[in-house]
């Protein structure tokens, strides 16, 4: 297997109007994705999964920290990467409705890849298009209409179409379904899966929905404000979780079987609220929130432990109180 | 407290803006022909005592020294003498501003009080011929121009029916109070003198009127949508739903998130009413400051003009920061945003 | 494949016309749009067509006729004669053309200017060229259009041209605030975000990702505006600055004859109602297209 | 079915149109909901099937556009809406509070929590003495630390889940008999969403209140209520208890929709429903569902499927279950 | 208070520092409030004032002067020579105003005694009587009381600032209140030394002109007594109607109104040319229908005017001769190549009709006309160069002091070139000896006949179309006012009074108890 995309202590943080203060979005995350991988990365809202994503396809300029691309790196943004890794990284928005230009005919919108990337143009042009249309078993006389014609998960299709244009190997899909119910979110995985196959690709897969991961990724890590919490293969982690707050949430899903339920974690429940990532308590971040917390959880902030192999846990519970900051480093050196 | 720092950042934001304003009048009025050292003296004046005036008026010097020494006398607080007054412009713009300022007030408690009682009323009735007809007669204030209300008001109100005074500021046979503010009726209320008072508000009230309609109108179009727009919102429905009475609502719940739109822009309005009152004032011969400011135009009065242009971009200033403060009363998130954010 | 291609532009154009279709529907809704339409196309018709629709078209000219001032609304004069005792009627129709000129004129200079540096200014926001431009937009804002117009216009020589300019130099950084700030909320939309990581080069994004969609609020405020920079150069006419004599302006039809007030009132009050009827045409028209481009199915 | 004194709310026939430019939408299409005091009921189904608009006629807060062609609801015995030929009888429910799905649309921005709960006091639960105090309890109640400061806050100051409490809150404050829950938790994150469920389920509990769930997450359902009612486009397509549903779900879409939920024990994902939903504008004639349905006969296409109880208390709205079953007339239970 | 009132309007500004003031307002409010060496009669004449006789050199370079003894202030100071030395030379020093009359001939001016002052002559001027009209005798110790820091040395503004809102006459009124933009209010002086007849107003109070609806309603409402001559002939029609007002018409001699030609700038630079458009202009229409009772001007000079030629021939409305005219021109057959521009003044709506009328009149012979309308002050502007003075400009003048002398170096001695009042450039060198020649003689009737020479001549170079000599109309309260205007203008008198001394408060009566 050989890794395609390797992100090394990446930090991204958003000035605020007061001066000093920073929303540590992304603070010091480290992570490898494999060919053909689905890796997932998990977590509530404004743990940094975006952030996270738009830094890996060049939307922002890293804080910190390193990402490579096939070796190549692309710590950078996106106005100084090549035209060729423009083509080869491509992204899948949140939000069908805002992610497709309103005023553009679908031919216009998957088109403009076509022409930037292919140089291709009139009849070799509409061509391609309805092959991608095709692709994600969309009709041909979706071809001319606009964006506000078309229903939500069409226009994820399409979206879709658009990432697939041109002919990229890597994906990231930014919680594609998340706005779209449970009926079309199946077609669209199921699409997104067969492409998968067909085309080669690698995903990096957002999502805050636990069960779908289950179902797609091969590999997943769980972040919490700004930092990855828990990360390992998905069989593991769901037949294991280790970290507090990946049980936490396991815990919270709703399930519609006994024998789902049966995998939930009994033994914790959710309490209190997530703090801001601009006032990130001391020590782990998670310690308001979490029934295990200790002394030592308020004050220290934990350091990455390699519990199983490519299995990684940002918790005391598991670093047997050793001191983490120094332990810290030399883990993510060793893991990376 | 933040909100404070916030408008002081706005202010210390808007002189710079200001100082654009000044730099960009005094080019436009300085590279125009004309001498205006001539114009002032009249044709006659022998051509020595031209130069003498260009001198004392530093007409003589490059422009950009010509705009320091201008700058320079503004800090001191003096904005030059006009050419046609021939007197500081500070003791110009001391009576006419004043006058204005009146004008202004009065068109601005009209503006509020029929813009947003209309509007309100066109919400809680909307749909209904009471709205159809609010509606008619709101398009009507909007489209038709404040010079055209004022000659028609003029026409009936004091020609055919002569119930208001047609022109001036304060009728003949009146003494003006004693100057304490400049405003006749502030003034003539602290000193008692309550006949002037009330003779200067019965000059103002058609020329007030006239300047208020557009404003009005546009007012009660936004309070109506707004207020229709939110009528449909969750928080409305919910009030609805727990019974509390339809009168409170449109009154307070409904009134006060809506009245945001309608007030910031009626403050803009009112503050272009400073330069944009001309055509009433010439219509009612009010001696006010927009007409103060037409005729230096004409006259090519180069300070004058300067001046008035200035004190108009300040009158917009100010309007800002009112706008921000209004808004900062009625809504919560601008007032408090700023803290909570960090 | 001909035929393919064939059944492709007829899908082309089937969708542009159920476009076209649609937004009829969306404008026709309210009656008043249609009647605004109808006023915009009449007042357009007869500023064309002024020397044939006219009764009197030499009355536009040098043509003075002392014998037959002041004459009240009649058959023969509807509108009445102004002290020259020319035919008011006539005159606002001629008039028409100088305030139609007058509106689209302004609005070509001020539109295409007032968007790009919109445009520029939101794009790029935070850049040290965005942050002047918007600041010198700022300055112009300072001040009341009006005013500024005023100011230009008593500077340079009164002829409609220059009044025009004088409109145009005070009219563009409304565009481009209203620009600017749409161009601020869209620029951070993913669509623009996809077309940013595609590579697409920036000009192309900004005029052609981002732009088309400003354009109905843009067509909004510019049917709106057309009613007020019409009034503006009224205004501007008023105190004399504008179309000379004998071409006929409405604003200083309106001034002069605000001197016959009360006896020879048809002399202002016809040319007023007619600055009211086209901005009320203009105005009634820009709501019947902010209807058609904001509201839903 | 139960005793007719305890039902806390029983909606017969209801039907809602939304009028449009293009014309009428026929949205809601003779909807027949029953809760009992102290039930949790859950009404399911996707996004735009008409599941506020339920929920707003009860509370008499249709859009101005909305048409009531025919229906009856009762709450607590007595009789709030009823639409015959003539008129349209309806008046406002006492004893029923609603939670809006977005809180942050739900609660006004510009007053602090304290002004809006105090009205709510005051005109809703008819206290006039120690508002605030009620208030205030209202917002213990739901769970919310820190009461006496939230009283005083702006809703923009608090987080979604605490947003969610605050309308929670209100809803109590207003002493109801019956709450109507519109997608309380779909704004909010999984952990948070949790709470706020847990919180609901408690207080339906503790304070024997009936309660409507809406949700679009049969997951939720499932987890809060005990009663389940599938809809889809406008028409209960089913309702059982919950576990009846998961068990042995009935009807094409019922199946299908929970085919398409990903499971945490993660057999994959099935295919989703082809098709759309219909258009409302021109509704399909016989069962919503038959355009979509791989099982659709002629007479699916022609006529409405009426409700089979196939188990007790297990109804379906669909043909395939004709033969196993009795007719039940919607308003059998009735008399 | 206020009852025994006259109110009139003029245009602003006005100002009343007889050192800066020149114009129709500023002069309404100085002869009100200062006091002159001698005083203007209606036939064009002078007569004692504050002099009571004076002497002049046989070469007329010196003119020695009686001072009236007695005579105070407002200040209730004593009026002496030292006050009329400081006048002339606080006039001459700030070179504004009237300055111009005597700046080409004081030399110097030295007081003999307390009431004997002297003026020494550059060079004869005849008509020195009449301009000593316009030298307006300030309260010395008053205004350096007031003297503010500014340009004049010792003399810091020379009180400029302060009498800007103050007198310091001696006149038979003097400053109540001055409202900028508003009015000049006047209180009746009543130890004025020429004495008080019963009735003259106890107020004057001189307005700022508003728009013709606004002066109507004033009149109907009693608010205003005598109007201002700028109204449109319908108002002046309308107020007439008016119960108890009455419009009158009068030439005052002071004033003419003239089309200026440029005759340095193409087309108008040929006199051919200028003499065609002198023939295509309708003089009767203005003179009847424009400016009603005015007459049709008679050469460069209003008829009115002592020195004014009776025997001189104006143009004529003749389209014939004006297209023969055309012919000689080196223009013709490329009009349409050399369109003639005009401005007119935006303060006189009724000279819109006359620009339309010669427009229309032009036309007929080929000519195209471009009107501009135009503020004063820009065409004040304009006259400032060749290039810029347009063609034809239409403007009023009016006569500084009673003789045509006067009106012939500001209209056409090459010094008054820049200036609106000579628009023409006519920079004609005989012209300018002619009137030097003319004005340095002091016998009158000699005078005369140089005046009449040069008036002749001038027809001859056609520079200007003369059309009317302006008929000053004014609607005045006739029911409650006397006023001595307009009784002259009811038997019919001359009247040739320089501007400003029609409304000459002092010999005027109201009688509040008629107002009604
Ligand atoms: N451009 C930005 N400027 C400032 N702060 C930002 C910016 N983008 C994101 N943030 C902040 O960084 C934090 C992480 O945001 P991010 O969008 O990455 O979260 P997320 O996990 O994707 O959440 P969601 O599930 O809501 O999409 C949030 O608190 C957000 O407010
Ligand atoms: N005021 C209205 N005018 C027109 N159509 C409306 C109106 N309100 C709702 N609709 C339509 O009626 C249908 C049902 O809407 P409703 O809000 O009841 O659905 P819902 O089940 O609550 O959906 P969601 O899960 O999105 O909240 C939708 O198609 C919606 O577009
Ligand atoms: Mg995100
Ligand atoms: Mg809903």
């Amino acid at each position: 297997m050989q890794t395609i995309l390797k992100v090394q202590n990446l930090k991204k943080y958003f000035p605020t109007k007061k001066k000093g203060v920073y929303v540590k979005a992304v603070d010091e995350i480290s992570f490898d994705i494999f060919e053909q991988d689905v890796f997932a990365l998990v977590g509530e809202s404004g743990s940094g999964k975006s952030t996270t994503a738009y830094t890996v396809v060049g939307m922002y300029e890293p804080t910190s920290g390193k990402i490579f691309y096939k070796n190549f790196d692309i710590s950078y943004g996106v106005d100084k990467r090549p035209l060729k890794l423009k083509q080869e990284i491509q992204i899948v928005f949140q939000d069908p409705g805002t992610s497709l230009n309103p005023s553009k005919t679908v031919l216009q919108i998957i088109g403009a890849p076509l022409t930037i990337h292919k140089k291709l143009r009139g009849k070799s042009l509409i061509e391609e298009v309805l092959k991608l249309l095709e692709m994600v078993e969309l009709p041909s006389d979706y071809l001319y209409k606009l964006p506000r014609d078309i229903g939500g998960g069409e226009k994820q299709l399409i979206a879709i179409a658009r990432a697939l244009a041109p002919q990229p190997s890597f994906i990231v899909l930014d919680e594609p379904t998340s706005a779209l119910d449970v009926s079309i979110q199946a077609k669209i995985i199921k699409t997104l899966l067969r492409l998968k196959e067909e085309l080669k690709l690698t995903y990096l897969f957002i999502t805050h929905d636990l069960s779908l991961v289950r179902n797609i990724s091969n590999r997943i890590a769980i972040m919490y404000l700004g930092k990855i919490v828990e990360q390992g293969p998905t069989d593991r982690i769901f037949s294991d979780p280790a970290h507090p707050y990946t049980q936490m949430l396991l815990s919270s899903i709703p399930v519609l079987t006994k024998d789902e339920e049966a995998l939930k974690p009994k033994h914790i429940e959710s309490t209190g609220e997530i703090p801001s990532p601009v006032n990130v308590p001391p020590g782990c971040p998670f310690h308001t929130r979490c029934p295990f917390a200790k002394q030592i959880c308020r004050e220290k902030e934990p350091p990455y432990v390699e519990i199983e192999p490519g299995r990684i846990v940002r918790c005391h519970l598991f670093s047997n109180g050793t001191d983490g900051s120094s332990k810290d480093e030399e883990e993510v050196q060793t893991w990376s | 407290m933040s909100m404070w720092v916030y408008i002081i950042k706005r202010i210390i934001y808007s002189i710079g803006v200001l100082f654009g304003v000044s730099i960009l009048i005094f080019i436009i009025s300085n590279i125009v022909p004309g001498d205006p050292a001539r114009i002032a003296l009249g044709p006659r004046a022998p051509d020595w005592a031209v130069k003498r005036l260009r001198k004392e008026m530093n007409l003589d010097k490059p422009i950009v020294e010509r705009y320091f020494l201008w700058l320079g006398n503004l800090l001191k607080g003096d904005l030059g003498e006009s050419l046609r007054s021939r007197r500081p412009i500070t003791k110009d713009i001391s009576e006419y501003l004043p006058a204005s300022l009146e004008i202004i007030a009065l068109s601005a408690f009209f503006m509020a009080t029929i813009g947003i009682n209309l509007g309100r009323l066109s919400a809680r009735f909307s749909d209904t011929w009471l709205d159809g007809v609010i509606r008619i007669v709101s398009y009507i204030g909007i489209v038709t121009p404040a010079f055209v209300w004022a000659i028609l008001f003029a026409l009936i109100f004091s020609y055919l029916i002569p119930i208001f005074p047609t022109t001036g500021r304060i009728s003949p046979g009146i003494t003006p109070p004693p100057r304490i503010t400049g405003s006749y009726i502030i003034d003539g209320l602290l000193t008692g003198n309550f006949k002037a008072a009330f003779d200067t508000l019965w000059h103002i009230i058609l020329p007030a009127l006239a300047l208020s309609m557009g404003g009005a109108a546009q007012a009660a179009r936004m309070t109506r949508a707004s207020m229709v727009d939110n009528a449909e919102k969750d928080y409305i429905l919910a009030a609805k739903a727990y019974g509390i009475p339809y009168k409170l609502i449109y009154k307070k719940l409904l009134l006060k998130p809506s009245l945001i739109a309608p007030i910031s822009i009626m403050a803009l309005d009112i503050a272009a009413l400073l330069g944009n009152a001309f055509l009433v004032e010439l219509v009612f011969l009010y001696p006010g400051f927009s007409r103060y400011g037409v005729e230096a135009m004409l006259h090519k009065d180069l300070f004058a003009i300067i001046s008035v242009v200035l004190i108009i971009g300040v009158a917009y200033t100010v309007a800002n920061v009112v706008i921000d403060i209004i808004i900062a009363y009625l809504d919560p998130r601008a007032r408090m945003g700023a803290e909570q954010n960090v | 494949m001909y035929n393919e291609e064939a059944s492709m532009v007829l899908l082309a154009r089937a969708a542009q016309r159920d476009r076209i279709k649609r937004a009829w529907y969306r404008f026709s809704r309210h009656k008043l749009s249609i009647v605004g339409l109808i006023m915009v196309l009449s007042i357009v018709f007869i500023a064309i067509f002024a020397p044939y629709v006219a009764p009197y078209p030499e009355h536009a000219g040098p043509y003075v006729d002392f014998g037959s001032a002041c004459e009240p609304p009649s058959l023969a004069h509807p509108f009445g004669t102004d002290a020259m005792g020319r035919d008011i009627l006539s005159r606002v129709f001629f008039a028409f053309r100088d305030a139609l000129l007058m509106g689209i004129v302004v609005l070509i200079i001020v539109v295409p200017i007032g968007s790009t540096v919109g445009l520029i200014g939101g794009y790029f926001e935070g850049k040290w060229f965005s942050t002047l431009i918007m600041r010198i937009t700022d300055v112009f804002l300072a001040i009341p259009p009006l005013v500024l117009a005023l100011a230009i216009a008593a500077l340079l020589r009164p002829t409609l041209l220059n009044s025009m300019m004088a409109v145009s130099v005070s009219w563009w950084p409304w565009y481009a605030r209203l620009v600017y700030g749409m161009t601020i909320s869209l620029k951070n939309e993913p669509f623009v975000k996809a077309a940013e990581l595609q590579g697409m080069n920036k000009f192309k994004i900004m005029f052609s990702e981002i732009l088309p969609n400003h354009l109905g609020p843009i067509l909004t405020k510019m049917t709106l505006d057309m009613g007020w920079v019409i009034l503006t150069g009224a205004s501007l006419s008023f105190v004399g600055l504008g179309e000379q004599p004998p071409t006929p302006a409405l604003g200083t039809m309106v001034s002069d004859g605000a001197k016959y007030l009360p006896t020879y009132w048809w002399i202002s009050v016809f040319p007023a109602l007619m600055i009211v009827v086209i901005i009320l045409a203009f105005n009634l028209l820009g709501d019947g297209v902010r209807e058609m481009l904001t509201s839903g199915e | 079915m139960d005793n007719f004194d305890n039902i806390a709310l029983k909606i017969e026939n209801l039907r809602v149109y939304y009028k449009v430019y293009k014309g009428v939408l026929k949205v809601l299409d003779g909807i027949n909901i029953e809760v009992m005091k102290g039930e949790r009921v859950a009404l399911v189904g996707e996004t735009g099937c008409g599941k506020t608009t339920t929920l707003k006629s009860v509370m008499g807060i249709l859009a101005k556009n909305a048409i009531l062609t025919s229906g009856k609801i009762t709450v607590m015995g007595e009789k709030i809406l009823e639409v015959d030929e003539e008129r349209i009888f309806q008046k406002r429910p006492k004893g029923v509070a609603m939670v809006f799905q977005d809180p942050t649309a739900a609660l006004n921005p510009v007053f602090t929590i304290g002004e809006q709960l105090d009205l709510v006091v005051r005109y809703a639960a008819g206290v006039t003495t120690n508002v605030k105090e009620h208030a205030i309890n209202a917002l213990k109640l739901a769970r919310l630390p820190d009461a006496s400061r939230i009283y005083t806050n702006y809703p923009f100051q608090l987080s979604g889940g605490m947003r969610q409490r605050v309308c929670i809150a209100m809803a109590l404050a207003a002493n109801p008999n019956i709450i109507l829950a519109d997608e309380p938790t779909t704004n909010l994150d999984v952990t948070i969403q949790d709470q706020v469920l847990k919180l609901l389920k408690r207080l339906s509990t503790e304070k024997e209140l009936a309660m409507i769930l809406v949700t679009h997450s049969l997951g939720v359902a499932r987890e809060t209520c005990d009663r389940i009612y599938v809809m889809y486009a406008g028409t209960i397509v089913e309702y059982a208890s919950s576990e009846h549903i998961f068990k042995n779900p009935l009807h094409p879409y019922t199946q299908r929709l929970i085919a398409s939920i990903p499971r945490l024990t993660g057999e994959g994902i099935a295919e989703g429903i082809k098709g759309r939903i219909p258009d409302y504008l021109n509704p399909p004639k016989g069962c919503r569902f038959a355009p979509r349905c791989e099982f659709a006969t002629e007479k699916c296409f022609n006529s409405k499927p009426p409700l089979y109880e196939v188990e007790k208390g297990h109804f379906v709205a669909c043909f395939l279950y004709e033969k196993k079953s009795e007719v039940t007339h919607p308003n059998a239970d009735n008399s | 208070k206020y009852e025994s009132i006259i109110r009139t309007t003029e245009d602003w500004p006005t100002y009343i520092d007889p050192a800066v003031g020149s114009d129709f307002s500023d002069c309404i409010a100085i002869v009100n409030l200062y006091d002159s060496l001698v005083f203007p009669n209606h036939d064009g004449t002078v007569r004692p004032h504050l002099a009571t006789h004076w002497k002049v050199s046989p070469d007329g370079k010196v003119w020695t002067f009686y001072l009236r003894k007695g005579v105070k202030f407002h200040s209730g100071r004593e009026l002496t020579a030292e006050d009329v030395v400081f006048s002339t030379k606080r006039l001459l020093t700030m070179g504004e105003g009237f300055a111009y009359l005597f700046e080409p001939f004081i030399e110097d001016v030295v007081a003999l005694d307390k009431y004997t002052v002297q003026f020494g002559l550059k060079k004869p001027c005849g008509p020195f009587l009449s301009m000593l009209v316009r030298l307006y005798i300030l309260d010395k110790e008053e205004v350096l009381k007031h003297i503010q820091s500014g340009p004049y040395g010792k003399y810091g503004d020379y009180g400029r600032k302060w009498l800007l809102e103050h007198d310091a006459g001696s006149g038979p009124y003097m400053v109540e209140e001055v409202k900028m933009e508003e009015y000049v209010l006047m209180k009746k002086f009543d130890d004025w030394w020429g004495g008080w007849e019963p009735n003259a107003p106890e107020y004057f109070k001189e307005m700022a002109t508003a728009d013709p609806v606004t002066i109507r309603t004033l009149v109907a409402k009693r608010e205003l007594e005598i109007t201002d001559e700028l109204q449109p002939m319908e108002s002046y029609e309308a107020m007439a109607k008016i119960p108890g007002v009455k419009v009158i018409r009068f030439v005052p001699g002071g004033m003419n109104l003239n089309v200026m030609m440029n005759t340095k700038k193409p087309p108008t630079d040929d006199v051919h040319f200028r003499r065609a458009l002198a023939y295509a202009t309708d003089y009767e229409t203005v003179a009847k229908k424009i400016f009603p009772g005015s007459l049709v001007a008679r050469g460069p000079v209003p008829q009115t005017l002592p020195g004014h030629d009776p025997t001189i021939k104006p143009w004529e409305f003749n389209l014939e001769k004006a297209r023969e005219e055309l012919k000689k021109s080196k223009y013709w057959g490329k009009l349409d190549k050399y369109p003639v521009t005009l401005s007119w003044c935006a303060e006189v709506p009724e000279e819109e009709k006359i620009a339309l009328m010669l427009q229309a009149n032009f036309a007929k012979i080929g000519v195209k006309l471009e009107i501009t309308r135009k503020p004063f002050g820009s065409m004040i502007a304009d006259a400032q160069s060749i290039e810029t003075t347009p063609n034809l400009s239409l403007i009023f003048v009016a006569a500084h002091y009673m003789e045509a002398g006067g009106m012939l170096a500001t209209r056409y001695h090459s010094k008054s070139t820049g200036t609106w009042e000579q628009c023409e450039w006519l920079m004609d060198p005989e012209i300018d000896r002619m009137i030097e020649d003319a004005l340095a003689t002091v016998d009158r009737e000699e005078r005369f006949k140089k005046y009449y020479a040069i008036q002749r001549r001038l027809v001859e170079l056609c520079p200007t179309i003369w059309l009317i000599d302006r008929a000053e109309t004014r609607a005045y309260q006739a029911e409650y006012v006397y006023w001595p205007v307009a009784e002259w203008v009811k038997k019919g008198e001359k009247i040739a009074l320089p501007l400003g001394y029609g409304l000459y408060a002092h010999d005027m009566k109201v009688f509040p108890e008629k107002r009604k």
